[in-house]
């Protein structure tokens, strides 16, 4: 991958491709393909230019989006999580059980085990020294079987509060959008301008020299992991609070694997050291809409599927095209 | 990485496990705001049987033993998880009439979906000395290694809730069950009655590759096709038996058919995530958009009194004391028939109010 | 003069750390037999022969999917294909069963192993992260069998008179042939991986991917082959699956990648790769079979306890590796 | 063809026709071009010397003449035929062998396993014979004087061990070619000496060999030619005999001769003035298996040169004083105040800073920009509420990008697109943004170009001069002999002797180092 820094006395490398151009659409692609995607739609999906068309996406891509906020965060550090989704579903499982006590107070505990399962990855992957792919696949498997246990059977939820958490607006923009944006603004402003941005990224570019220059590498991790868990759980109660019911089994299924991909095709590299959020807003949005297009032309499901798998992939191509081009 | 280090991650991994179990073992004040729980729906409505058809089966032609089920071990292996209302409700109904008919020991597994895991309980559950076997199947093909095993074992199997598709009377004893062709018919009958018979219809789907989600979907399509020209079906979308999925599926739907004026969903908890696309988008559920579904749970028989959901095809899950009273007929040398089909009641606007204790 | 320029001390080899070093690699078969002897005692049911065959049996779909993903970890990297491709498998099985045992077999082995092969290639010549290739491969296999099974509604049938029941039914000894076939199997990989030029080269690529380019070994046919092979046994564990329950289920393989990497990981392959041994993934396959009976045998306990414990046991043993390995190191 | 100047020698008719010989190669990497038309042509039965500045494009022929890279222009011809490698196993499979610089081997599997990997020795039945394997290998290895189990994972190893396994691998090929990049940076004296020793013989076998070496002795001591490359472009082939030193570095550097010869050897000038009491006192440092009783003190002002043979234990004292090793006894104090030990955060707030030997794996961040380099370590220190104060920091980097002369486009320019030499400064730079008191230098200028060293060297002298107390490593006796105001030689893990005043001889120190060496052996048996 690196062979261009293998050698100290490399030549410098540029930063512009050879074809700036192509370089550009490396850089912009998941911009590029957005827009095309919409301008497909725009011409060949009736009744897609509507406002509604725009709520319902945001809506809808608000609890991948935080996930995948979380996730770019955790991956910026060269980790993954793969627990997002039963972390998802623990913090689903959790507000019947509170709900009760009031809804500020059951979404307090649904975010406080969100941060906790996230401790636990943060303490394993950056105490203990376990990978974080097999640290958060553990919890991923163990954090299901828990929230099957906590939450049992799907359970409507009719607390007005929580009610209006999922579906209430405000100048007609829903809350949730309200608070995925608010996500999104403040983990921009945690990468681009807080102290533990700039450790995490360049934890992630090259951790030993991070250690060697002081930083608090192991707070950083755990940290890390304690935001993402604690995005997870907030994504969790987000949806609960939209479809009114929590269903421990079903929540937040394969959600990793969307957020994952939403960041990658983002532009953040799976090695680290690079947190792009922009990208990963756009990244989730292509998600998001590829979904809806499919189900628009009433697409079957092995199509639909067939077609993710081939947009994915032709994402990340387009994107890693000038690196292979080096050579 | 230093030994000292090692021991304090320990301390955290035990307070969180303190912390998550007693976030789990602490009661809920306010407890009428969830969903009923089983155990508050008390013994709730018996199944009756509708029809039983196909050829008989007796002890002899099956070749098993003479069984006092009151000194028997009984093995059920459920199918899905307990987190779906049916399946609790199954589970409860078949451990409440074990133990109403005395049976020695009852084994219960689970098999979470998984055919290799059903196939496995199954295998366990028979070396554990399991006498005679309920199974819920996971899939209709496919586990013939399990019923191969309980016919050496000389273990009858009686299969409830979906139909295998092995040889009757030699791999299983019969089937109790709804028809879910039928139900798919008596969805799109009811389909028709609330619309007067004009509508634009959108499908939920069930998961994908489920016979369930076949059955329920052909049914459905052979009665619009034989019957009801005034209902065209503009979309088909898996929402794989979730409500949040339902939901978000139903939303996309009708956004870009505004003209959807009914839905069908394979299972309430899709319906119940339509209710809710449906007020999001601004309309009236069970007005603008007329919503049927099938399987009869409490929450969907609420919302048909709220006037949310219009029909909902019952599909009886208390299967126990069927189950065994056909065993015990079994035993006693009656004949069984192959399928023992089960009238499966429908909800509606008329009878929802009355019967609300029977969903499950 | 040939004296010594220099001695190197390799790390000491204290009895202490030699233990450590042992039970770090070895940390599950630990695990395995404490499980296996404690539940023989706790369970009369559980060290029978019938149930001790029907966990080998059990096992072996499994570890036949596991052999090949450990040459994908050990090449450094992962494959979240293999559920999807198994799945695919059985129905093609099913499918060709119909025109004969020959194309019961080999269309499987076929398409799953060109399923590999595309994702190697695009991965090693492409140069794209194995987790998104692999995980839209997850996706296009499924997609795949959907579209060959009228969206999941068809399932082909393995004719009651076809021979290709015998495959996964017949049996040896009184043990199954997926039995056998595993056994075989795991001690081809083992021979391939530690007495072969293309097993060091695995070790090679995983443990330093640029070193082995610069050493002149084919990293990309390494790579490319690791991933074939992996697809190969994914489809081959399917077929196994269609011969075993005579069908085409098309809902089988979801999520099944996790346990297959658990499974691997379990054995001590590390994930950066360049370490690892197949008989380990046999160990860690053997022993989240052995919890999954042992909580059947306890009976009253919630199913979901299967998925704690083995989630558990995963991080305990993890956590347990990288312990003894910094007691090592000193 | 473009750019050879006349003059440069092409292959002599000298009745051996080239080996290996390139014409008009190019190769850029985007803008930048990297190689412009560059002929070079290998005799075999040479050792053919590859020399230049960083950024001359030596590593980039090397790897268009290994197949690492493909040309953009120009045609390599081996052994009279126009050849294309695609990839490394093409270019060794011709029969050119290469020992990188950096080490290329696999730590986790077992030297022997280096040695053959893709050429193992089989059985009759196509597996690997394990045993014939390990005897070959230790045959091979114990050849160039390494005694070691061959069986053990290479990783286990030493640096200098590792480099000799590398060595021993591009043997064990019968090769034409033998291209060594930088073979003895990690070499102790000794090796260094087995290591010409060995490309004696290969050049008797007839086998052309390229070596590239930063240190200018080795070439007068082993090489026949010279080819000197300057800013990608050819500029000089011919013999090194005759060649004097001044003139091949006035080359290298494209610089007026007089201009070196009053730069001198190195960029030091004279000693420093120091005073009071010493700054950093070090006493009874035990480091497990690596040190035993280590002691040293530095002066404010005073320059303090650690040498020693590999493996003696100079970048683990430095380490271990800076918190980055876990020490089992002794004590570190700054300024009388003793600091914690094995923590580097306490290392940093009591004043010393530590420039780690390897750049790449321990320095450079190098996907972040110079300015983020270089402030990352005073993140904390500019942090209030968690949030960095950018003005701050500007106005830091900006002056340390002046004061250092650190040569890139901006400071948002990513590290990874500098040279060896900018990103040494830039990691100087880091340093001294902490304003330490102590700054321990590991092998400040391995690996750089011979500019970027005289001004690294002049700037440890600058900083002397302000104050600040040194520890220096290296392992150039001029360097340590000039740059250093006393030297502690190290052996085996422990302080061998000191050398000061008119002790401080190149001679004496080797003859330090030499006795330290010997005296092992002794232990040894």
């Amino acid at each position: 991958m690196s062979e261009g820094t293998r050698d100290t006395a490399a030549p410098p490398e540029p930063r512009a491709g050879r074809r700036p151009d192509a370089d550009w659409i490396r850089r912009n692609g998941v911009y590029v393909a957005l827009a095309l995607l919409v301008l497909i739609n725009v011409v060949a999906t009736d009744n897609f230019v509507s406002e509604n068309t725009l709520r319902l996406q945001l809506i809808q891509v608000t609890p991948v989006l935080i996930v995948a906020l979380g996730m770019a965060l955790v991956i910026g550090t060269e980790g993954i999580d793969l627990s997002v989704g039963a972390v998802m579903a623990i913090a689903a499982a959790l507000v019947p059980l509170y709900i009760g006590y009031g809804t500020g107070f059951a979404l307090g505990i649904s975010v406080l085990a969100g941060a906790l399962c996230g401790l636990l990855a943060g303490v394993l992957v950056g105490k203990v020294g376990v990978q974080p792919i097999i640290a958060t696949l553990g919890i991923m498997v163990a954090g299901r079987g828990l929230a099957n246990l906590f939450g049992g059977e799907i359970k409507s939820i009719r607390d007005p509060g929580f009610v209006e958490l999922g579906s209430g607006t405000v100048f007609g923009i829903p809350y949730v959008v309200l608070i995925a944006a608010a996500v999104a603004a403040l983990v921009w402003f945690l990468v681009r301008r807080s102290t533990y941005g700039r450790q995490l990224v360049a934890i992630g570019g090259n951790k030993r020299a991070a250690e060697l220059a002081g930083l608090p590498v192991r707070r950083v991790l755990i940290t890390t992991y304690v935001v993402c868990g604690l995005l997870a759980a907030l994504a969790g109660v987000l949806l609960a609070a939209r479809s009114q019911a929590s269903d421990p089994t079903k929540i937040g299924l394969l959600v990793e694997l969307s957020a994952i991909t939403a960041v990658v095709i983002g532009g953040t590299p799976l090695s680290g050291g690079q947190v792009r959020i922009m990208g990963t807003i756009a990244g989730a949005l292509l998600m998001q809409l590829i979904t809806a297009t499919l189900i628009f032309h009433d697409i079957p499901d092995s199509t639909a599927q067939i077609a993710q798998a081939v947009i994915v992939v032709a994402a990340v191509y387009v994107q890693l095209g000038r690196r292979r081009a080096r050579r | 990485m230093t030994r000292s280090s090692f021991p304090r991650s320990w301390r955290v991994l035990a307070s969180a496990a303190v912390l998550g179990a007693a976030l789990a073992g602490c009661t809920n004040p306010g407890d009428d705001q969830s969903g009923s729980s089983p155990s508050a729906q008390g013994g709730g409505d018996d199944q009756v049987v509708k029809e039983s058809s196909g050829e008989g089966c007796t002890l002899e032609a099956y070749g098993a033993e003479k069984l006092d089920l009151t000194d028997a071990v009984v093995g059920f292996s459920q199918s899905e998880p307990d987190t779906a209302a049916f399946r609790a409700a199954e589970t409860k109904s078949i451990r409440d009439a074990a133990t109403e008919a005395g049976v020695k020991d009852l084994l219960v597994t689970n098999a979470n979906n998984e055919l290799p895991k059903q196939i496995a309980d199954i295998q366990n559950m028979l070396s554990q000395g399991a006498d005679f076997l309920i199974v819920a199947p996971v899939n209709s093909d496919g586990l013939d290694p399990a019923l191969t095993a309980a016919k050496n074992a000389g273990v009858p199997v009686l299969t409830v809730d979906r139909k295998v598709t092995n040889t009757h009377c030699e791999d299983y004893v019969a089937f109790l069950g709804s028809d879910f062709r039928d139900q798919g018919k008596r969805a799109a009958d009811a389909l028709n009655t609330v619309t007067e018979g004009e509508a634009k219809v959108a499908v939920l789907l069930g998961a994908s590759g489920n016979n369930v989600t076949d059955d329920r979907n052909a049914g459905f399509k052979e009665q619009v096709q034989a019957e009801y020209p005034g209902l065209e079906i503009v979309a088909e979308q898996t929402a794989n038996f979730a409500r949040d999925e339902g939901q978000a599926v139903a939303e996309q739907l009708l956004q870009s058919n505004p003209d959807i004026s009914a839905i069908y969903a394979h299972n309430d908890e899709m319906a119940l995530g339509a209710v809710t696309a449906v007020q999001a988008a601004g309309l009236q559920p069970g007005e603008d958009v007329k919503i049927v579904s099938i399987d009869g749970t409490r929450n969907a028989v609420q919302a048909i009194v709220d006037g949310q959901i219009n029909a909902v095809i019952e599909s009886n899950p208390r299967f126990g004391p069927l189950a065994f009273d056909t065993a015990q007929k079994f035993y006693a040398g009656e004949e069984i028939a192959e399928d023992v089909i089960i009238s499966d009641d429908e909800y509606n606007r008329d009878n929802a109010e009355a019967n609300l204790g029977k969903a499950f | 003069m040939t004296t010594t320029v220099r001695r190197e001390e390799s790390a000491p080899a204290s009895p202490k750390a030699r233990l450590a070093g042992l039970a770090q690699r070895q940390g599950a078969l630990v695990i395995l037999v404490v499980a296996v002897v404690a539940a023989t005692f706790s369970f009369d049911t559980f060290g029978t022969a019938g149930n001790l065959s029907n966990i080998a049996l059990q096992a072996s779909f499994l570890a036949i999917v596991a052999l090949g993903m450990t040459f994908v970890i050990m090449s450094g990297g992962i494959d979240l294909s293999v559920g999807s491709v198994f799945a695919l498998g059985g129905v093609l099985a099913a499918w060709g069963s119909q025109h004969g045992t020959w194309a019961a077999i080999l269309l499987p082995l076929g398409v799953c192993g060109l399923v590999g092969l595309v994702q190697g290639l695009v991965i090693a010549r492409g140069g794209l992260p194995a987790f998104i290739v692999t995980l839209a491969g997850l996706l296009f296999a499924r997609g795949l069998l959907l579209l060959i099974s009228d969206e999941g509604s068809t399932t082909y049938k393995v004719p009651p008179d076809s021979a290709f029941r015998e495959l996964a039914q017949g049996e040896l000894f009184g043990i199954g042939y997926p039995v056998w076939l595993v056994l075989a199997a795991f001690a081809l990989g083992g021979l391939v991986l530690h007495r072969t030029s293309y097993g060091a080269t695995v070790l090679a690529v995983g443990g330093q991917e640029d070193a082995a380019d610069l050493m002149g070994l084919p990293v990309l046919r390494t790579k490319v082959i690791a991933y074939t092979v992996s697809g190969l046994l994914a489809g081959m564990g399917g077929l196994l699956m269609a011969s075993y329950t005579s069908s085409g289920v098309t809902v089988l393989g979801v999520g099944m990648e996790l346990e297959v990497i658990s499974a691997v990981v379990l054995g001590g392959t590390l994930l950066t790769g360049g370490a690892g041994t197949v008989l380990g993934t046999l160990v860690g396959v053997l022993l989240l079979q052995v919890i999954r009976n042992v909580i059947n045998q306890v009976g009253s306990l919630n199913s979901n306890w299967q998925a704690v414990i083995s989630g558990t046991i995963l991080l305990l043993v993890v956590t347990v590796q990288r312990w003894l390995a910094t007691v090592q190191r000193r | 063809m473009t750019a050879t100047p006349a003059g440069t020698a092409r292959p002599s008719p000298a009745g051996t026709a080239p080996v290996l010989e390139t014409e008009g190669l190019s190769k850029s990497f985007g803008p930048v071009r990297a190689l412009r038309a560059v002929d070079f042509a290998l005799r075999p039965g040479e050792i053919h010397a590859l020399v230049g500045e960083n950024g001359a494009g030596k590593s980039t022929l090397i790897k268009l003449l290994t197949g690492v890279h493909r040309p953009d222009a120009g045609t390599i011809r081996f052994a009279g035929d126009e050849v294309a490698f695609y990839r490394p196993a093409d270019a060794q499979r011709a029969g050119i062998s290469t020992v990188y610089q950096e080490i290329n081997l696999v730590p986790l599997l077992s030297v022997a396993r280096n040695v053959f990997l893709g050429r193992e020795p089989r059985t009759r039945l196509g597996l690997i014979d394990t045993a014939a394997m390990n005897r070959a290998a230790a045959e091979l290895v114990g050849s160039l004087g390494v005694d070691v189990d061959v069986t053990a994972d290479l990783g286990r190893l030493g640096l200098g061990v590792q480099q000799m396994v590398a060595l021993a691998r591009a043997m064990s090929v019968e090769s034409r070619v033998v291209i060594m990049d930088e073979p003895t940076s990690s070499l102790e004296s000794r090796e260094v000496t087995t290591l010409f020793g060995v490309a004696r013989t290969l050049r008797e076998r007839g086998v052309g060999l390229v070596f590239v070496s930063h240190r200018l002795d080795e070439l007068w001591e082993l090489c026949d030619r010279v080819t000197v490359l300057r800013d990608g472009s050819h500029v000089h082939t011919g013999p090194m005999a005759g060649l004097d030193r001044v003139s091949l570095v006035a080359t290298m550097l494209g610089r007026e001769v007089t201009e070196v010869v009053r730069e001198g050897a190195t960029g030091f000038g004279d000693t420093h003035r120091q005073s009071g009491e010493p700054v950093l006192a070090v006493s009874g440092v035990d480091v497990r298996h690596r040190l035993r009783d280590v002691g040293l003190s530095v002066r404010p002002g005073e320059v303090v040169g650690l040498g020693g043979l590999l493996g003696s234990g100079r970048s683990e004292t430095v380490k271990a004083v800076y918190g980055a090793l876990p020490v089992r006894a002794g004590s570190v104090r700054v300024g009388g105040r003793v600091v914690r030990a094995n923590s580097v955060r306490h290392a940093l707030r009591a004043g010393i800073a530590l420039l780690s030997e390897d750049r790449k794996a321990e320095g450079i961040v190098p996907d972040l920009s110079v300015r983020d380099n270089i402030a990352l370590a005073v993140l904390p220190k500019f942090s209030r509420g968690g949030l960095v104060s950018e003005r701050r920091i500007d106005a830091l980097v900006d002056t340390f990008i002046d004061r250092l002369r650190i040569k890139a486009a901006s400071p948002a320019q990513k590290v990874r697109e500098l040279s060896g030499g900018n990103q040494q400064k830039v990691l100087m730079a880091r340093w001294l943004c902490t304003e330490p008191k102590v700054f321990l230098l590991d092998e400040p200028t391995r690996g750089i170009d011979v500019g970027a060293k005289a001004e690294v060297q002049a700037l440890i002298d600058d900083l002397a001069g302000h104050g600040l107390a040194v520890v220096l490593i290296s392992s150039e006796l001029d360097e340590l002999v000039e740059g250093a105001d006393r030297i502690l030689v190290l052996h085996d893990g422990s302080v061998a002797r000191e050398l000061t005043g008119e002790h401080k001889t190149t001679r004496e120190l080797l003859a330090a180092l030499a006795g330290g060496a010997e005296r092992t052996e002794q232990v040894d048996e």
